[in-house]
């Protein structure tokens, strides 16, 4: 089967995640969308380690999932810090700071 | 090599690290003392500076920051020799001028003379730098302390105009930064040793086509210092509020480093393009020279009048060097060095006929001030005179030099410029007739000068009458250095085909130019 | 050798020292004692003067031309400007007339100035004034020239603006500046011309080399001597740059007496007689000269005739006197030029000391109309002022008829157009006559006003309370203007003795030069003129004869005539001035040369500079370079902060729009 | 079976070449258990000490192998000048923070141990990231370094502007790590490997794969998630919003640190690996540095919050050192490290001088509360001048040398345009540059003016009371600390200003270390 179409499907999810970091107001989602980026990488990379043949891509794939893991971890935490100081959890309300 | 710059060049600055920590009261006179000491240097240098050899004396060289081919060299010969003692005279009086001042000496006076020293310094390397690129660190520095200066200890509006005369300054001395590296690396392109310093550079002449860009850059850089047409527009606020020392020796010496940096970087490091661009700069200069002139003799404001008579001055100063040729160059040299010497002096006296009538700086409410005060008017008369370039005067043969030689070069705008001369006439007894002459002002009561402020004045005027009886002083030493800087772009004009419509030719008797070929 | 270089720069120190002197210590001199330093000074000029004439003579007749150099002065970039005096028979005869006439003007001023608070300071700049001219005089190169020329410059407007409280002395002071500097530039321009081809600055050497360097009507040369002759016109009032001298009559009476007649408005004289062998080689440029000369004789002597204020009349009359020796050395008369600025010298000087007098008797108004009569008060005075008219306008035997008829015969005898300037000379001489004796008419004889009427009985007359005649405003006596006790010549011995001096010279002076009798300035000035084609020239007795009738009279018909119409019966006067309105009107107003000069040059300069000033400084200047630069970078803050809008999707946004574009950019460079 | 799985070998480890990082994990873990005993003196005292020591000594370990060149971990990492020299940087850099953060209030309001467990192991993660020559330790160490400052940004977790900065960084950070990620994803897919030399190798092998899109397109969000961390424009636009709400000396330590680690790994990624492609990536790159460098100091105008106005500027010099890796030559490197160094230096100086004045003033750190502190603060007052002096590039400071460098490299590097619009960024810079030391110099201090000078309404009207803790500011407490930090670098900047050789040295020695050219 040919590479095309992994990355296309890849590129695809990359692309969906995107638009929802884009789109969506609640910080929720918008992690979520991360995720999906995220996880198009890890798509890409495991399609071109079969297609090297070698596992470097799979590894790479691997620490990808931990990190995230992590990241959401934090952002879930600042997000319950927002919640316990009752701010608004819309990334919309968020413009104190700019200019 | 000897050390003696390097002491004469740190020494001002010592002694005002030194004010810093010494007590209020006597913060002035430990710079005073720096400055002296420089001054002291200065003279000895003056005196046994033997005019026939030509080349560096005091030759200092090491290196700073290798890996850029920076050089610390700094080196005395006829280009910089009387700008250098101009300097030291200049920084002293003003010096001396603030810690006489007993009715308004400027608050916190430990930074105030430590600017001021530090200014002294700065000029002092940039006048002394034999490498390009220590030239631009100095000539940057020198605004720094100016800076403070003004916003600091200047007058009404003072931190507005101090950001215009730094900015405005800083914007062509930052493109003549990028010109300056510029040309260190072009020219050390095939050879891999970069350096900067001046000797080198002239070793390796650049293609034309970077000298033109560079050539402009640099230009932009001192045409703004001076300031000439239409770059003055720092001018007028600066001048407005920035202290009385600070303003006699920015306008005395600042103007002249900018001046001095045509002859010593684009003479005979880009003949070319110094060539190409002649024109150019002839045009800006007589620009300057006849709008500083109209400006001077309709504003009413004495610093005014005097700023834009610099403009005018400088623009004969700008005109000497691109005429280009010896006698030009020659008397622009001259002329830098009197003009320094005539107009802080004159600021001096505009100041102190502003203390005279409540310190308006206006000339209508000046007047009648001689009445009571005929030495301040007769030393004030002298220096006007002086101003006007009233032959006589060394600021005379200065002109007269200058005039030769763009007369040489180029006869239209000798012609036009010397309309100049007649402008400087009018508004400087303008000023002078305004202020001293004619009823007496309404809130003037006129005061003899005190004898502090003739301690300053009366030894800067006897200076001016000394030059002025033997202008062959300064000419003597200048001669050699100038020669060596004009040659390579007198070459260059020798292979030129034939005359424009400005260009002179000597006409025959049925009036038809005859083409000059070499 | 030595000796006559030392006696040159005696004559040329002394002043100096005297002005020093004065300058420093002079308000601590009591009394009357800086009058007498600065007399002393003069006199001894003098008396080296006439020792350089001494040790001169002694030189070989062919060998009268030295130079003195004290030491390179701007010598560098083949320039050689060096401190040189040239001691030749011209500088001379130039220094003796100049030193002589100086110092019998000091001994006059002691006594006239006495009441004046500035009593130091006149004499300090008069004697300054004569270094200055003898500097001119003596100067062995052009730049030295230069310098003299423009302190003489500088002398004049500092004595004419000598009551620097009156706006009206101070205003006449500029105008003479500017105009004077106007002429220096002249004459440096016209230097270059020369140096340009010469490479020297030094006379003598100049002179040389002219002859190979220029062939002749050259353009260059003939642009360089109209430049000169730039400089010579605005020192000597000629036409289009006289308008400073009337006005310069702001000064004190001795500074007219000296500077504005007698020594300094000769300036141009010399120098073209200096420059003749350049002149001969621009026989165009020596026409202009003659013309213009010719031009300014007529117009002034118009003018004279229609004024009302006593010393603007003299100073006409002199404005057309140096009229006919400034057309003299153009047509290359040049002893005889020489001669006449020497009786003018006299005879001028003295007029202006007789006005003195006269206006010391008015206590400062010097309105003709208002004067009248003085004939029986001040004897003395009238008797000097008629011996000055008569010299001035050319009776025989006074000096003046000599001196001026030999210029017309000489320009007769070049034949050709000249015959025109001859007619116009003799035109000129007639006019003479008439304001000449108009002024002397109106202001002795008549009816004697109150001031005389005083005078007569003894006591001299002090206005109440001074005011300026030109604006009216009270004068401010602070400055000593015009004092509170002033002398007149008939009180005062120093100013009797002056006067006295020069009415003999006046007399007599003539006699130095009769035709075919005696040639004693001719045979002395001879070295100076050696090569020089135009000066041996013998003219033909007829014409001589001719000429000497023909002047003395038209000089008697002009003093006829003003007695007809200002004596006999002076309605024709009255008449005269409603017949020929137009033509009064156009003299009255000068032939309004200030409103044309202010018109072409004032009024554009002065209008550039507002333009500059209110228009161009704000538009371009602030505007355009400082505010617009700042003005754009001012716009693109605002908007790169109005993007920091703080919406976080917007930033995700322009992230992967960049991205985007990024990946575009690079997919699309392959 | 279990004697085969003991025969299994990992890879052989250098713990010597390791020991910096080992020394600030270490710390790391030492601090966060530190952090759990009761007593408050070994909480606020102890813990700041404690990770001050493992810095210190993560600084020593790194001299005591200045020279060494070898591969770490099987090619993960790379131990070479490069690394040793932006590992003191950040060592330095969170020296001072701690410092800096010493009485603030943010480690009291995150209980003092993780606060600077969290500060370690972000450099840890730095440490890791300017090491890594392998696609897969770039990204570990690029999430290491961020993950923790995503939560130290909102550690003042009563001040709103603090969590919503941290939240906005975490997102938009999240976003370009997945770009990075993406792009190395392609990177590898193109190469066939995620090992530096591996890839280096692969491009230098046959010519065309350095048009073949999936390489380009790698390295164009390779390059956009660099540039996002480096805050180049126009990924910059976190940078003001995050350093102004973040706690100040946060705000120090991410504006030199990550900085630094962004350059030091875009160095090493491009001048390393992908210096075959270079002619792909150096004109876009170019015209990406000119871009910042005008918004960067063109959005710093008319700021009236001093972090603010450094957050932009930063963003200007990001740009300038951009210029440096553009020429991709050996003199630019070189310039680039020069530069960071320096970089480093001047801001250190002015942020400590801003913290102080927070504490010290009600008004936080709009630009009037430095007003008239030549007169009463000179100790704060001369750093604070220095260090904008040189930052907009004066003689006589570290910062016009290293501009020169800056300019020298990249006319040598035939980029001369994007010298002119260094200068020209400079001459837009002098305007607020000199604003700040205007109000230092020539502006009355309230004290002086009285109300003249009130607090200027800024976005928030609480925002400075939290910022700066008002209660500080009724009661000037000591903070020799703070003040000692400014004294030391604005010294620093003036010293490296006039007498540069040592400096030069090191980078002489990293140029020979990526021995490009």
């Amino acid at each position: 089967m040919d590479i095309g179409w992994f990355l296309a499907v890849s590129a695809l999810i990359f692309a969906i995640g995107a638009a929802g970091v884009l789109t969506r107001r609640s910080p929720l989602v918008i992690l979520l969308c991360l995720e999906l980026m995220l996880n198009a990488a890890n798509l890409a990379l495991i399609a071109f380690a079969r297609m090297h043949g070698n596992h470097d891509g799979q590894i790479f794939a691997i620490i990808v999932m931990v990190v995230a893991a992590c990241e959401v971890t934090v952002g879930l935490g600042v997000i319950v810090a927002m919640q316990r100081r009752r701010l608004p959890i819309d990334v919309d309300e968020m413009q104190e700071l700019q200019g | 090599m000897t050390l003696h710059l390097s002491i004469m060049l740190w020494l001002p600055l010592a002694f005002g690290v030194l004010g810093l920590i010494a007590p209020p009261r006597i913060a002035g006179r430990v710079a005073l003392v720096g400055s002296a000491l420089a001054l002291a240097y200065a003279i000895t240098y003056v005196v046994d500076f033997e005019s026939a050899a030509p080349g560096l004396r005091y030759l200092t060289d090491e290196t700073w920051i290798g890996e850029l081919g920076i050089h610390y060299k700094l080196g005395i010969d006829g280009l910089n020799l009387l700008l250098v003692a101009l300097t030291a005279i200049l920084w002293f009086a003003c010096t001396l001028w603030a810690t006489l001042d007993r009715t308004r000496p400027p608050e916190r006076p430990r930074l105030f003379y430590f600017h001021l020293a530090l200014a002294e310094s700065a000029v002092l390397g940039a006048l002394l730098a034999q490498d390009l690129a220590l030239f631009v660190v100095f000539f940057d520095l020198m605004l720094v302390p100016f800076f403070f200066l003004t916003g600091m200890w200047g007058g009404a509006r003072r931190v507005q105009a101090t950001m215009k005369l730094v900015i405005y300054t800083l914007v062509g001395s930052l493109l003549m930064l990028t010109a300056a590296i510029a040309t260190g690396v072009l020219a050390a392109q095939g050879d891999p040793a970069l350096s900067f310093t001046f000797s080198d550079l002239a070793q390796r002449p650049l293609e034309e086509s970077s000298q033109q860009w560079i050539f402009l850059f640099f230009a932009a850089a001192f045409l703004v210092k001076m300031p000439a047409f239409p770059l003055h527009g720092w001018m007028p606020d600066g001048y407005r509020t920035m202290p009385l020392p600070a303003l006699a020796v920015f306008s005395g010496v600042l103007s002249k480093v900018a001046a001095y940096g045509f002859l010593r970087i684009c003479l005979p490091l880009f003949p070319d393009a110094s060539e190409q661009f002649q024109m150019l700069l002839l045009m800006i200069a007589l620009a300057s020279i006849l709008y500083g002139s109209a400006m001077a003799f309709t504003t009413t404001e004495t610093r005014l009048i005097l700023g834009y008579s610099s403009v005018a001055q400088l623009g004969f100063i700008t005109l000497g060097i691109f005429a280009l040729n010896e006698q030009g160059a020659q008397g622009a040299l001259l002329q830098a060095f009197n003009h320094g010497l005539v107009v802080a002096p004159a600021f001096f006296i505009v100041a102190l006929l502003a203390a005279r009538c409540g310190g308006s700086q206006d000339i209508r409410d000046m007047g009648g001030v001689g009445m009571r005060a005929p030495a301040l008017a007769s030393l004030f008369l002298i220096v006007a005179f002086a101003t006007l370039a009233m032959p006589g005067s060394a600021n005379f043969v200065g002109e007269f030099y200058i005039l030769l030689g763009v007369f040489t070069e180029k006869i239209a705008i000798a012609i036009v410029a010397s309309a100049g001369v007649v402008m400087a006439a009018f508004y400087t007894l303008r000023l002078f007739i305004t202020t001293v002459h004619n009823r007496t002002g309404a809130h003037v009561e006129s005061r003899e000068l005190s004898f502090r402020e003739g301690l300053v004045l009366v030894p800067l005027v006897l200076l001016i009458i000394a030059i002025a009886l033997y202008p062959q002083f300064g000419l003597k030493r200048s001669e050699q250095s100038v020669t060596a800087v004009t040659a390579p772009v007198q070459a260059g004009i020798a292979d030129r085909v034939g005359p424009g419509w400005t260009q002179y030719a000597p006409l025959d008797a049925a009036g038809k130019a005859e083409v000059r070929t070499p | 050798m030595t000796s006559l270089k030392l006696f040159a720069w005696l004559t040329l120190l002394f002043p100096l020292a005297g002005c020093v002197t004065l300058a420093l210590l002079g308000r601590r001199l009591p009394g009357r004692a800086p009058g007498y330093v600065g007399t002393a000074a003069l006199a001894l000029s003098f008396g080296s003067a006439i020792a350089t004439l001494l040790s001169l003579l002694d030189q070989d007749h062919h060998h009268r031309q030295v130079v003195a150099v004290a030491w390179d002065y701007a010598a560098s970039a083949s320039v050689d400007a060096q401190l040189s005096l040239l001691v030749d028979p011209l500088s001379v005869f130039m220094i003796l007339v100049v030193s002589g006439v100086s110092m019998l003007i000091h001994a006059y001023s002691i006594s006239y100035m006495d009441s004046d608070r500035g009593y130091a300071r006149f004499f300090a700049y008069l004697n300054f004034f004569v270094f200055s001219m003898l500097l001119l005089v003596l100067a062995g190169n052009f730049l030295v020239l230069i310098i003299g020329w423009a302190f003489v410059g500088a002398a004049s407007y500092l004595l004419i603006s000598y009551w620097y409280r009156r706006t009206t002395a101070t205003g006449a002071g500029i105008k003479a500046f500017v105009i004077n500097v106007l002429g220096d530039v002249g004459l440096v321009l016209g230097t270059f011309f020369i140096f340009k081809h010469v490479g020297t600055l030094d006379f003598l050497a100049t002179f040389e080399k002219a002859g190979e360097e220029f062939e002749r009507g050259n353009a260059d040369l003939t642009a360089g001597c109209i430049l000169l002759l730039v400089g010579a016109f605005a020192k000597s009032a000629q036409i289009p740059l006289h308008t400073w001298l009337p006005d310069a009559m702001e000064g004190p009476t001795p500074v007219s007496a000296l500077i504005h007649a007698a020594t300094m408005v000769t300036a141009g004289v010399y120098l073209i007689a200096r420059m003749h062998p350049l002149f001969e080689l621009a026989p165009t440029a020596a026409d202009v000269g003659a013309v213009i000369g010719c031009l300014t004789l007529l117009v002034a002597g118009t003018i004279a005739i229609a004024v009302t204020d006593l010393k603007r009349v003299i100073a006409y009359s002199t404005m057309s006197q140096i009229g006919y020796m400034i057309m003299a050395v153009s047509a290359g008369a040049y002893a005889a030029g020489l001669f006449h600025l020497m009786t003018h010298a006299f005879f001028k000087a003295l007029l202006f000391m007789a006005a003195g007098s006269v206006i010391a008797a008015m206590a400062g108004q010097q309105n003709l109309d208002k004067m009248g009569g003085f004939k029986r008060a001040m004897p003395f005075t009238f008797g000097c002022m008629v011996i000055g008219g008569l010299a001035l306008s050319g009776v025989p035997p006074f000096s003046g008829f000599f001196s001026k008829d030999e210029i017309l015969l000489l320009i007769g005898d070049r034949g050709g157009w000249y015959w025109i300037l001859y007619v116009a000379g003799y035109v000129g001489a007639f006019l003479t006559g008439i304001y000449t004796f108009r002024m002397i008419f109106r202001a002795f004889l008549g009816a004697p006003v109150p001031e005389a009427r005083e005078l007569e009985e003894g006591h001299l007359h002090h206005a109440e309370v001074h005011t300026n005649p030109a604006t009216g405003e009270v004068e401010d006596t602070d400055v000593g203007f015009p004092g509170a006790d002033h002398h007149i010549a008939e009180r005062e011995p120093s100013m009797k003795l002056a006067m006295g001096a020069l009415a003999l010279l006046a007399i007599a002076g003539g006699l130095l030069q009769v035709p075919k009798v005696t040639h004693v300035i001719d045979h002395f000035l001879e070295p100076t003129f050696e090569e020089s084609a135009l000066y041996h020239r013998e003219l033909s007795d007829g014409l001589i004869g001719f000429g000497l009738v023909l002047g003395a009279v038209a000089g008697l018909a002009g003093i006829a005539v003003a007695y007809l119409i200002w004596v006999k019966n002076p309605q024709i006067a009255t008449r005269g001035r409603e017949r020929l309105a137009p033509l009064h009107r156009l003299f009255v107003n000068k032939w309004y040369f200030d409103e044309l000069i202010d018109m072409l040059v004032t009024r554009p300069a002065l209008w550039f500079g507002a333009w500059a000033q209110q228009t161009f400084e704000r538009v371009f200047v602030n505007g355009l370079l400082v505010g617009g630069t700042t003005g754009v970078v001012r716009a693109g803050s605002s908007a790169v902060r109005a993007a920091q809008t703080g919406f976080l999707r917007y930033y995700a946004l322009l992230i992967v729009v960049g991205m985007v574009a990024l990946s575009l950019y690079f997919l699309l460079n392959a | 079976m279990i004697a085969a799985a003991a025969k299994v070998t990992g890879p052989e480890i250098d713990w010597a070449g390791l020991s910096p990082l080992i020394a600030v994990f270490g710390g790391a873990l030492v601090v966060l258990l530190l952090g759990l005993v009761v007593s408050r003196v070994a909480r606020e005292t102890g813990v700041p000490a404690l990770s001050i020591a493992a810095l210190a000594i993560a600084i020593g370990l790194a001299c005591s192998q200045w020279g060494e060149r070898e591969d770490l971990i099987a090619g993960a990492l790379r131990l070479d000048e490069l690394t040793l020299v932006l590992t003191i940087l950040f060592c330095i850099a969170g020296i001072a923070t701690v410092l800096l953060s010493w009485r603030h209030v943010a480690p009291r309001e995150a209980a003092h141990g993780e606060y600077h467990a969290l500060l370690l192991t972000s450099i840890a993660g730095m440490i890791v990231l300017v090491a890594a020559q392998n696609l897969v330790s770039v990204f570990l160490g690029l999430e290491l370094l961020s993950i923790p400052l995503y939560v130290l940004c909102a550690t003042e977790m009563r001040r709103a502007s603090s969590l919503e900065s941290g939240l906005k960084y975490l997102v938009v950070g999240s976003l370009g790590s997945a770009t990075l990620l993406y792009g190395l994803a392609f990177l590898y897919g193109a190469t066939g490997s995620t090992d530096f030399a591996g890839i280096a190798t692969a491009l230098g092998g046959d010519g065309d794969l350095v048009t073949d899109p999936l390489l380009l397109t790698g390295i164009a969000l390779t390059l956009v998630g660099l540039a996002f961390k480096a805050s180049v424009a126009p990924f910059h636009q976190w940078t003001p919003d995050v350093y102004e709400g973040a706690p100040t000396p946060i705000t120090a330590f991410m504006a030199v640190a990550t900085k630094a680690a962004a350059f030091g790994v875009m160095l090493r990624l491009l001048d390393v690996a992908l210096i075959e492609a270079a002619i792909d990536w150096a004109p876009p790159l170019a015209v990406l540095a000119a871009i910042t460098i005008v918004v960067g100091n063109v959005g710093a105008l008319g700021q009236s919050s001093l972090k603010r106005l450094l957050a932009y500027s930063s963003v200007a010099q990001a740009g300038y050192m951009l210029a440096g890796v553009v020429v991709a030559s050996r003199l630019g490197l070189q310039a680039t490290v020069f530069y960071i160094a320096v970089y480093l230096v001047m801001n250190l100086a002015a942020f400590a001088v801003i913290v102080a004045r927070e504490r010290e003033t009600p008004l936080g750190d709009d630009i009037a509360s430095l007003n008239g502190i030549g007169a009463t603060r000179p100790l704060l007052a001369w750093p604070m001048t220095i260090a904008m002096l040189a930052l907009a590039g004066f003689p006589a400071t570290a910062g016009f040398i290293g501009k020169f460098y800056l300019i020298e490299a990249s006319v040598e590097g035939s980029y001369t345009w994007l010298a002119v619009f260094i200068v020209v960024g400079s001459m837009i810079s002098l305007a607020y540059y000199l604003k700040v030391i205007a109000a230092i110099w020539m502006t009355p201090s309230e004290a002086e003016a009285g109300d003249a000078v009130a607090p200027a309404p800024l976005p928030g009207g609480d925002q400075p009371v939290l910022a700066g803790g008002s209660n500080e500011a009724t009661s000037l407490r000591a903070q020799g600390e703070v003040v000692a930090v400014a004294v030391v670098f604005g010294a620093l900047t003036l010293i490296l200003g006039v007498v540069p050789s040592p400096l030069f040295d090191v980078t002489r020695d990293v140029g020979a270390a990526l021995g490009l050219l």
